[in-house]
């Protein structure tokens, strides 16, 4: 074991010695700088490894032999170690990443360099009070110096400031260091700590003086004006070591220090300025474009986030630690690569990172990398907010949670519209850039550290057994074919998901919902697959991100418990995002479908809180029995559901996420991912149980909301131009039918909604497949420009016609199955206006069915299009073994909707449908569908026969032969009439309509983006009103906290 | 049953002329059938009066006829009132896809507007249906036909009087007659949907055209005039409701889309709600 | 205007700080415990007559390391972010030669006073003084220099040498303490000596005399390289 | 023989004698790959039309019978005669008595009265909606125009006689004739449906390369195509 | 006697900050700070005052059992590192003011306004 006091040696020593070497033995300088760097973390990492393997005692280093505190002592315990390694690694990567520029900077450079790490460690080592002063203050001036290695005028700005500001706290962290002396007549922190200055008025001001110099350090909003212009204006690569090593030792030297104060108001007074900082620093950088300054406000923010957590260190108890470090480990991991990424492209805006795209392992990294910071699955921060959030609420501390879900939320505003601008930003040129080899393998191996941690720290929460690994291997094994040809990843995809579903199969063996959800999931999952066999070329990066949402989906079939349920709707989430800004101008699209899910994931996650804090069980049964504030823990999982399924107020998403996305990704997104949502309804409403006092106006309020979801969906659908916008309104519109038949929360209600559920995933899978195929077959989605298809696509045009016959819900199709019952659900339940609004609606759907079939089949065909063929047989063979579906449904819905009522039946008083073969009759009426089937099927083919037989020798024409007021007429495009087709009924009913929703969102948004534009000109540039705020901040911090205000 | 189909005619007399003999819609009949050339634009062109002559058989065949008799119910026994009223729907549907393949714009805009029209006409006519099913507590057209026996004071029309009127209003729209008639405006879109329709086909559409508007007063002679125990009650009640579309056609000018949209969503509506009101 | 007042008003607020501070304050009336203890013991354990040296260099001897290391960083970042190319100086510049009796006494105070300088951090154990103290005397008899002759050429090799020898020697003597005393910076390495003579207090001499050469050439060299930017041509 | 003038036109649309909607266009299709669209071709039944043989014996009868007592006439007025077709539908004259009845699309339509001169450029409106209609259809010419081209015998606009261009069932003279006459007209068409000698429009069929011809003939800018379906 | 030099301290530290706020020629804020910085070091000084103490620098052993009257010698240990520190802040900050008047030259602090928001 190497003494970690050889730390200091080591790095001095070498610093030292580099004054010797001129320039002739530069390189010799080098090699040894990044030797010593490479001993530091040698050094630090074995004594985590001694602390991890072989669980050694804590060391503690006497310096100069003398015990404390009398003498300076220094202690490597293992979150030292941790630390340590941390910084080193950082530092070691960094210096690699740097090496060219502090190279050419000369030996100088790198001596600051040396020192800087070296400082850092030793300022996390020590626990002598005042040695911790002056290695910060070594810190801080060595960071000055790095500031300057770009030799720009900025720079030079930037580090002024933060001279000053730092020269300012600390003056004011000796005056407390010396008055704390005083009164504890020690400098080593734990007899300060000991002394506790706090309790009384006259040591507190010591005590206060030292807590908010070391505040100011970590740069609490707003006084932070400093710390963001030098993120701005130094080197990236440096910035990387300010947020990754810098805020990490700063963080734990605040934890050090943070008992001086160990009164609840103080931790509570921390905690909130570390909220405020959060929420702050997060807020303003959504009106940031300079990406090295927005990862500025971004490491400020999390830093405050983190801040937060050690405030409530008395709440959450033990955890504490676990909690703080998965996030700290996300956020050092994901800020160095990130800063580092920025180095490499060096561009003065995020929309410039479209380049990005150029080099798809960086692109990868990149993506990684915000979903860390962001916390989503399996990055480590995504279980430390779990865990945090669980412990919050189990203690009650609901305003806490708030404000950590609003800052992340806003977090993801800026950090998604970045990924947008990399992954789809129109550029016409992508600026060149040069990803140098000692610059990649820093960013990689961050990127490693980041999964590591992730696949370390799921074992350290033991949520290990929670997941399932399985889908989440495959997952990995096809990213690692991803070079391959698209036909054989589809082959792959499809066998794996048939094995994973015969697998999983027989575990469902008594559950029939989660069958029906696994055949929805994982059968449309291999149809639509199928249809990818139509694309040609890689398709890189689809099918990984396919089957991570598949194995999402899944994973909440699996579920048992409410993380397994959350871990698995994130994964999901994720994937959907990447597959839907596939599509070439979904970026704006795929933006708001994150927001709204990320807000919807935020809302869960609020409602699992509330259920784990009642029941302290994991399981989602606990959701049965929620009792902190159940109303509102219900209305969050609802409205966290409704995200997914676009209800009303928080549909705004979807017409652009469906509609731009690829041909096969559409179905996915409409007729599967949307079951999501549904399924989290059906296990929230099955835990609401019926009756539940609790829920009773919830329901009752969601009933409404899925009523007039559906008449706006159909009213919109019934305006589109666009194929795919008008299916995408329809979805909502068909999804607004299931919310409301579930909230009924009676056995014909749920009856209805099964039906639709498994209709909808049918028919909207065809739709979306042929439309799908046709748009890409025509180059267009439009319908006026359109027309005529009928006649190349006959296969296209009946899968279609069958879609739109059980839409509209016309007998004896199955589609009618879901009216009838809902009919006599409706008049059963009593919500007879909500159920007018929904027949309304019922009825205003044919308008945009009409629509879409005429526009696209009927009518004339365009001259572009004399040529096209058939859409691919590859699309066509699962929409037409859905269709096949849907006529054995349609015929025989008995054997599969009894025993779905069979199955609902325990949840409800009584069942109310009783079926005879295939009759079914409840208190209302009856209704038999294979009757129905045969003297329709007869009674068509009679009729048909007759009418051929009258007119067999019938002249075929051509589409201009038509009776044009004896004219003929002009062009197939004058004479197609499509565009704006419901004029009139849009001047009587357009107002329905009028885009209220979306305007009050964009106020919204607009309104906080006004609002962050306004608060970050308190960032006025000038060295003087930073420095205003400083003291402003530490004025008022001491009247509220001591002066007694 | 086509019978009825000659009171279209009298119309005319109402207006003052003689008008065209009782039986002329036969010879029309006759006449599309006999014609010699036919032309086809399209599978649908042959489907659409198919599926329109279907919605009009299909609703004939599911309702029950006259109260009491087992060979004049029909197939009612597989379904009940929701079953009829979506089945409306097959007619439209084939009558939007045939006139669509037609390329005709003119069939364009009258199904746009026929449609439009139709989603407000179903309005007050759901809310009837809800007010009916929460008075007999049933869906079924027997049902409701055998609780009206007894008397006329027992007739929905009676016991119901609002879910009566807003049926009523809305019938008016589902037979197309003015003011609610621009889904065919002869001069404007010549004839609207059909107009790219002739011989045999315009045969087909007009013997459906006989047989809905029959089927659609038989229905309403279900639900609120008590039913017909016999054939010759039937004639007459069916008759009579269909009378009353005609005498507001003469009597009222056209309606614009918008307006007539409006309108059904207005009154009709309002008196939908209030016979729903007086069951809560 | 109104930000002079919000300026004043946030003034005093921090001198409310101060008033709440000062009131706290009492004179102390007896030696902390740490300041006992050194009291007590600083000079058996360390062997130096000056306490303030003794807990500077060794009690504390992590504190000056960084210290040293703050002058060393400073002076290194001074000198990466004003070093010039010769070419870039202006060899031409006027500069108005000093005044007669600032080149005499230049000529006669600039060895005294690196005499004393020497002498300050050789008996730093011993006498109120020490390496910083001497290293600093020794810096403004080189200012003293540049003042006298703006055109003086520091040589920098030689400084970077001294410097870099010095701070090697400091961090291997306290390298040496972990090895043969207790700890790192352990003065202990050597014998004690009589105390209160030039050869006692173990290593805290030669440390000191590290200290003082180092901070000497540091401070020299800050000072040469800012007098140098004079020179340079705009 | 051809006079000058018709030779000059004839000249002059040599060069450029389709609407420029109807001229072959290159559009370029989804793929990418330019297609050629004839319009006159692609967009237009290439079939003539055809000549129906009626059914024999009573069945024919009973047909014709029926056709006979439902003339659908096709609203189109050629000419200053159509003023005389409206009062038919008054009260006074009524002809839904007898069976007839207006219709708005040729398609629908039996009876074409071309009601007075026709010219030139409403001959080809003509012709087109006569081809629409379906078989059997039966023309009414009516006024003195459609005989010989009455007042306008010698203009350079219209045409002197309507059967060289479309067959004719029953000729109303008069200039205009009343809407008595017109009613009386109808009676003499019935007879002739009914006594089977309403087939003109077979021999329209029968005899369409000449009729073509004379069509063509005169309509000098002859841009639709043959056959109108 | 040590009041009095207290009040100085945190006097002149006002009067730095006032400086620093307040002075818009950057060169004066300079030596605001260092008035800032001089004033911490004298408040530091006086805590380890001891009435009637000595300069904590012996001239023989002390015996066993009895305390030097010496003054607290830690603050003043501490007050040199500090000034060192100070020093090193100060050279630095004037390196950052040279430069920056190299390149905007002028050393109104308002000029130096590019990085915001």
């Amino acid at each position: 074991m190497v003494a970690p006091i050889y730390i200091i040696a080591i790095a001095l020593g070498l610093a030292f010695t580099m004054g010797l070497f001129g320039k002739q033995l530069k390189n010799i300088a080098g090699v040894l700088f990044i030797a010593g760097l490479g001993s530091l973390t040698f050094i630090s990492g074995q004594w985590l490894w001694n602390f991890m393997v072989n669980s050694a005692a804590t060391e503690i280093i006497y310096t100069a032999g003398f015990k404390p505190p009398f003498a300076i002592v220094l202690q490597m315990g293992f979150e030292e170690a941790v630390l340590t390694t941390m910084i080193n690694v950082a530092g070691l990567l960094g210096a690699l990443y740097l090496f060219p520029l502090l190279d050419k900077k000369g030996n100088n450079a790198m001596m600051v360099y040396l020192i800087f790490i070296m400082s850092t460690n030793v300022a996390v080592m020590t626990s002598d009070i005042f040695n911790l002063f002056v290695f910060t203050e070594v810190e801080s001036i060595a960071l000055a110096g790095l500031i300057l290695l770009t030799g720009q005028s900025k720079a030079f700005q930037a580090g002024m400031k933060y001279l000053i500001v730092s020269g300012i706290s600390s003056g004011l962290l000796l005056l407390g260091i010396i008055f704390a002396y005083q009164f504890s007549g020690s400098l080593t922190i734990i007899d300060m700590i000991n002394a506790n200055l706090w309790a009384v008025k006259a040591s507190s001001i010591a005590a206060f003086l030292l807590i908010v110099a070391f505040i100011i350090e970590m740069k609490p909003f707003p006084a932070n004006g400093w710390g963001i212009d030098v993120y701005t204006a130094a080197h990236p690569g440096i910035g990387a070591m300010v947020s990754a090593a810098g805020a990490s030792a700063s963080l734990y030297v605040f934890y050090k220090v943070m008992p001086l104060v160990n009164g609840n108001d103080w931790y509570y007074f921390i905690a909130l300025i570390g909220a405020i900082t959060f929420v702050g620093s997060n807020l303003v950088a959504t009106r940031q474009e300079n990406p090295n300054r927005l990862l500025g406000y971004s490491s400020i923010g999390q830093v405050g986030f983190l801040m937060m957590i050690l405030g409530l260190q008395d709440v959450l108890g033990e955890r504490t630690l676990i909690i703080s470090f998965s996030i700290l480990i996300s956020h050092y991991a994901a800020k160095a690569g990130l800063f580092w990424i920025s180095g490499i492209l060096n561009a003065e805006n995020i929309k410039d990172w479209s380049a990005l795209r150029k080099n798809p392992i960086l692109l990868f990294l990149f993506g990684a990398f915000l979903f860390a910071l962001i916390g989503f699955p399996p990055f480590p921060s995504f279980f430390g907010k779990w865990e945090l959030i669980m412990t919050l609420s189990q203690t009650g501390n609901y305003s806490w949670i708030v404000v950590i879900l609003v800052a992340s939320f806003i977090e993801g505003i800026y950090l998604f519209r970045w990924l947008g601008y990399a992954i789809k930003l129109d550029h016409a040129q992508l600026p060149a850039f040069k990803t140098p080899w000692y610059q990649l393998i820093p960013i990689m191996s961050m990127g490693l550290i980041l999964f590591g941690m992730s696949a370390y720290l799921t074992h350290v929460f033991n949520f290990g057994p929670a997941i399932n690994y399985i889908p989440l291997l495959f997952v990995l094994a096809i990213f690692a074919i991803d070079f391959l040809p698209a036909y054989i990843k589809n082959t792959v995809s499809i066998a794996g998901i048939a094995y994973y579903t015969y697998y999983l199969w027989p575990s469902l063996e008594n559950d029939l919902l989660r069958q029906i959800f696994i055949g929805i999931f994982l059968g449309g999952a291999i149809l639509t697959l199928v249809a990818g066999y139509a694309k040609k070329g890689t398709r890189a990066g689809f099918y990984p991100m396919a089957l991570m949402m598949f194995a999402g989906l899944v994973g909440l079939i699996e579920a048992k418990s409410m993380l397994q349920f959350f871990f698995n709707w994130e994964l999901m989430t994720a994937g959907s995002y990447f597959l839907i800004i596939r599509g070439k101008r979904s970026m704006p699209h795929a933006y708001s479908y994150i927001l709204f899910s990320i807000a919807g994931a935020y809302a869960i996650l609020m409602g699992f809180g509330l259920a784990y804090g009642s029941q302290l069980n994991g399981n989602l049964d606990a959701l049965s029995q929620i009792s902190l504030l159940p109303a509102l823990a219900y209305s969050l999982l609802a409205v966290g559901f409704m995200t997914k399924t676009a209800s009303l107020g928080l549909h705004i998403w979807l017409p652009g996420a469906h509609g731009e996305a690829e041909s096969d990704v559409s179905p996915m997104v409409s007729a599967i991912l949307l079951k999501a949502g549904v399924f989290g309804l059906i296990l929230l409403f099955l835990s609401i149980g019926v009756d539940n006092p609790n829920a009773t106006t919830l329901l009752y309020v969601l009933g409404w909301v899925g009523a007039l979801t559906t008449l706006i969906g159909n009213m919109g659908a019934v305006f589109q131009e666009d194929a795919k916008r008008l299916l995408a309104y329809s979805s909502i519109g068909q999804l607004g039918y299931i919310l409301f038949a579930f909230t009924f929360m009676t056995h014909m209600g749920w009856l209805a909604g099964f039906t639709y559920t498994i209709n909808h995933f049918m028919f909207k899978a065809i739709l979306f497949l042929v439309i799908g195929g046709i748009v890409v077959k025509l180059g267009t989605h439009n319908m006026y420009e359109m027309g005529g298809m009928i006649k190349k696509m006959p296969f296209s045009f009946i899968a279609v016609l069958i879609s739109i016959i059980v839409i509209g819900g016309i007998p004896p199709l199955s589609g009618f199955a879901g009216k009838w019952l809902f009919y006599n659900a409706v008049i059963e339940k009593g919500w007879y206006f909500q159920g007018a609004i929904i027949f309304f609606a019922g009825i205003v759907a044919f308008l945009y069915l009409f629509k879409l079939i005429y526009s696209v089949f009927l009518g004339q065909l365009k001259d572009n299009h004399r040529n096209v063929k058939e859409i691919s047989a590859w699309i066509l063979i699962p929409s037409y073994i859905l269709i096949i579906g849907i006529m054995i449904f349609s015929a025989f819905p008995q054997y599969i909707l009894q025993p779905i009522s069979d199955m609902i039946a325990p949840h409800f008083q009584s069942e109310t449908i009783t079926w005879t073969g295939s009759l079914a009759t409840t208190s209302l009426g009856y209704w038999d569908a294979t009757t129905i089937m045969i003297v329709v099927g007869t009674a068509f083919m009679l009729l048909l026969g007759w009418l051929i037989w009258l007119s067999a020798k019938a002249q075929k024409v051509e589409q201009f032969n038509i009776v044009f007021a004896a004219e003929r007429p002009f062009r197939p495009e004058t004479t197609h009439v499509s565009y704006n087709i419901y004029a009139g009924y849009q001047k009587a009913l357009g107002w329905i309509v009028a885009p209220g929703i979306t305007n009050f969102w964009n106020t919204m948004s607009t309104n906080l983006l006004e609002f962050a534009g306004w608060t970050r000109r308190i960032y006025s540039g000038s060295i003087q009103n930073y420095t205003l705020h400083v003291i402003l901040f530490i004025v008022v911090f001491y009247l509220i906290s001591i002066g007694g205000l | 049953m086509l019978m009825s189909s000659t009171m279209r005619r009298i119309i005319a007399r109402v207006s003052g002329r003689i008008g065209i003999p009782w039986y002329q819609p036969w010879i029309d009949l006759t006449k599309l059938y006999s014609l010699r050339t036919q032309i086809s634009h399209g599978t649908m062109f042959y489907l659409g009066p198919v599926f329109r002559l279907m919605g009009g058989v299909g609703m004939f065949l599911f309702m029950p006829m006259i109260f009491g008799s087992d060979l004049w119910s029909n197939y009612s026994f597989s379904g009940d009132l929701v079953l009829i009223l979506y089945f409306q729907f097959f007619g439209m549907l084939g009558m939007a896809l045939g006139a669509g393949e037609g390329g005709h714009p003119y069939s364009a805009i009258g199904i746009s507007r026929g449609l439009s029209q139709f989603t407000t006409i179903e309005v007050p006519m759901t809310l009837a249906v809800i007010s009916l099913a929460i008075q007999y507590d049933t869906l079924s057209i027997a049902k409701i036909v055998e609780a009206q026996q007894g008397g006329i004071m027992h007739w929905t029309l009676f016991t119901n009087p609002f879910a009566t009127v807003a049926a009523m209003l809305s019938l008016l729209g589902a037979f197309g007659h003015s003011p609610f008639n621009l889904v065919k405006a002869p001069n404007e879109i010549p004839i609207g949907p059909p107009t790219e329709y002739h011989g045999t086909f315009l045969g087909v559409l007009r013997t459906n055209s006989a047989i809905l508007h029959v089927a659609e007063a038989a229905l309403f002679m279900n639900l609120f005039f008590g039913g017909a125990s016999n054939w010759f009650e039937l004639i007459i009640k069916t008759f009579l409701i269909y009378f009353w579309s005609v005498f507001v056609g003469t009597v009222f000018p056209r309606f614009r889309i918008e307006q007539s949209v409006v309108w059904f969503l207005k009154w009709p509506t309002i008196i939908g709600i209030i016979a729903i009101i007086i069951y809560l | 205007m109104l930000k002079k007042i919000l300026i004043l008003f946030l003034l005093a607020g921090v001198g409310l700080i101060f008033f709440d501070l000062f009131q706290s304050y009492q004179s102390a009336s007896e030696l902390t415990t740490t300041a006992k203890y050194y009291a007590d013991n600083g000079a058996k354990e360390v062997g130096a007559a000056n306490l303030v040296s003794a807990i500077v260099v060794t009690y504390r001897g992590l504190d000056t390391l960084g210290e040293v290391s703050i002058l060393f960083v400073t002076a290194a970042i001074i000198s990466f972010v004003l070093k010039h190319k010769p070419e870039e100086e202006d060899k031409n510049r006027v500069i108005k030669p000093a005044s007669e009796i600032l080149n005499t006494a230049t000529v006669f105070l600039t060895p005294v006073m690196i005499m004393v300088g020497i002498y300050i951090f050789i008996n730093g154990h011993l006498t109120p003084g020490g390496g910083f103290q001497g290293g600093a005397v020794i810096a403004s008899a080189v200012l003293l220099i540049f003042l006298a002759n703006p055109k003086f050429h520091l040589n920098h090799s030689i400084i970077a040498f001294v410097e870099s020898i010095s701070g090697v020697a400091f961090v291997v003597v306290g390298a040496l303490g972990l090895i043969m005393a207790g700890g790192f910076l352990d003065n202990r390495i050597l014998g004690l000596g009589e105390f209160g003579t030039l050869f006692s207090a173990g290593a805290l001499p030669i440390i000191y005399i590290f200290i003082g050469l180092k901070v000497g050439a540091e401070l020299s060299n800050i000072v040469g390289i800012l007098a140098q930017e004079q020179n340079i041509k705009n | 023989m051809e006079r000058e003038f018709d030779k000059a036109i004839k000249e002059m649309y040599k060069e450029k004698f389709l609407a420029p909607e109807n001229e072959v266009r290159q559009v370029s299709a989804p793929d990418g790959s330019i297609i050629e669209i004839d319009p006159l071709k692609d967009y237009f039944c290439q079939e003539r039309p055809k000549e129906h043989k009626p059914r024999k014996g009573v069945v024919e009868d009973f047909l014709n019978w029926a056709r006979a007592e439902s003339l659908w006439v096709l609203g189109f007025g050629t000419g200053c005669g159509s003023i005389e077709i409206p009062p038919l539908v008054t009260p006074r004259f009524d002809m839904y008595r007898y069976g007839v009845q207006m219709r708005p699309t040729p398609r629908q339509s039996n009876v074409f009265i071309i009601s007075g001169y026709l010219s030139v450029k409403t001959l080809k409106r003509a012709i087109r909606s006569y081809e629409q209609m379906p078989s059997p259809k039966y023309i009414i010419a009516l006024g003195s125009c459609t005989i010989n081209g009455g007042m306008y015998w010698d203009s350079y606009n219209t045409i002197n006689r309507l059967d060289h261009y479309m067959p004719v069932d029953v000729y109303i003279a008069g200039c205009m004739p009343r809407p008595e006459a017109l009613l009386a007209g109808f009676g003499k068409l019935k007879e002739l449906i009914k006594s089977g000698q309403g087939e003109k429009a077979n021999e329209y069929a029968r005899n369409f390369d000449w009729y073509k011809a004379n069509q063509k003939k005169i309509i000098r800018d002859w841009n639709m195509p043959d056959y109108n379906w | 006697m040590e009041y009095i030099i207290l009040i100085t301290g945190l006097a002149l530290i006002l009067m730095g900050l006032y400086g620093i706020m307040y002075i818009k020629n950057i060169f004066r804020i300079v030596i605001a700070f260092a008035l800032f910085d001089t004033g911490i070091n004298i408040v530091m000084v006086t805590i380890g005052y001891l009435r009637n103490g000595m300069a904590p620098i012996l001239d023989k052993m002390p015996t066993e059992g009895t305390t030097p009257a010496i003054v607290d010698p830690v603050p003043q240990a501490l007050v040199l590192t500090s000034i060192v520190i100070g020093l090193g802040v100060s050279a630095l900050m004037l390196t950052y003011v040279l430069k920056l008047y190299e390149d905007k030259k002028s050393l109104d602090i308002n000029s130096f306004k590019d990085l915001k928001w």
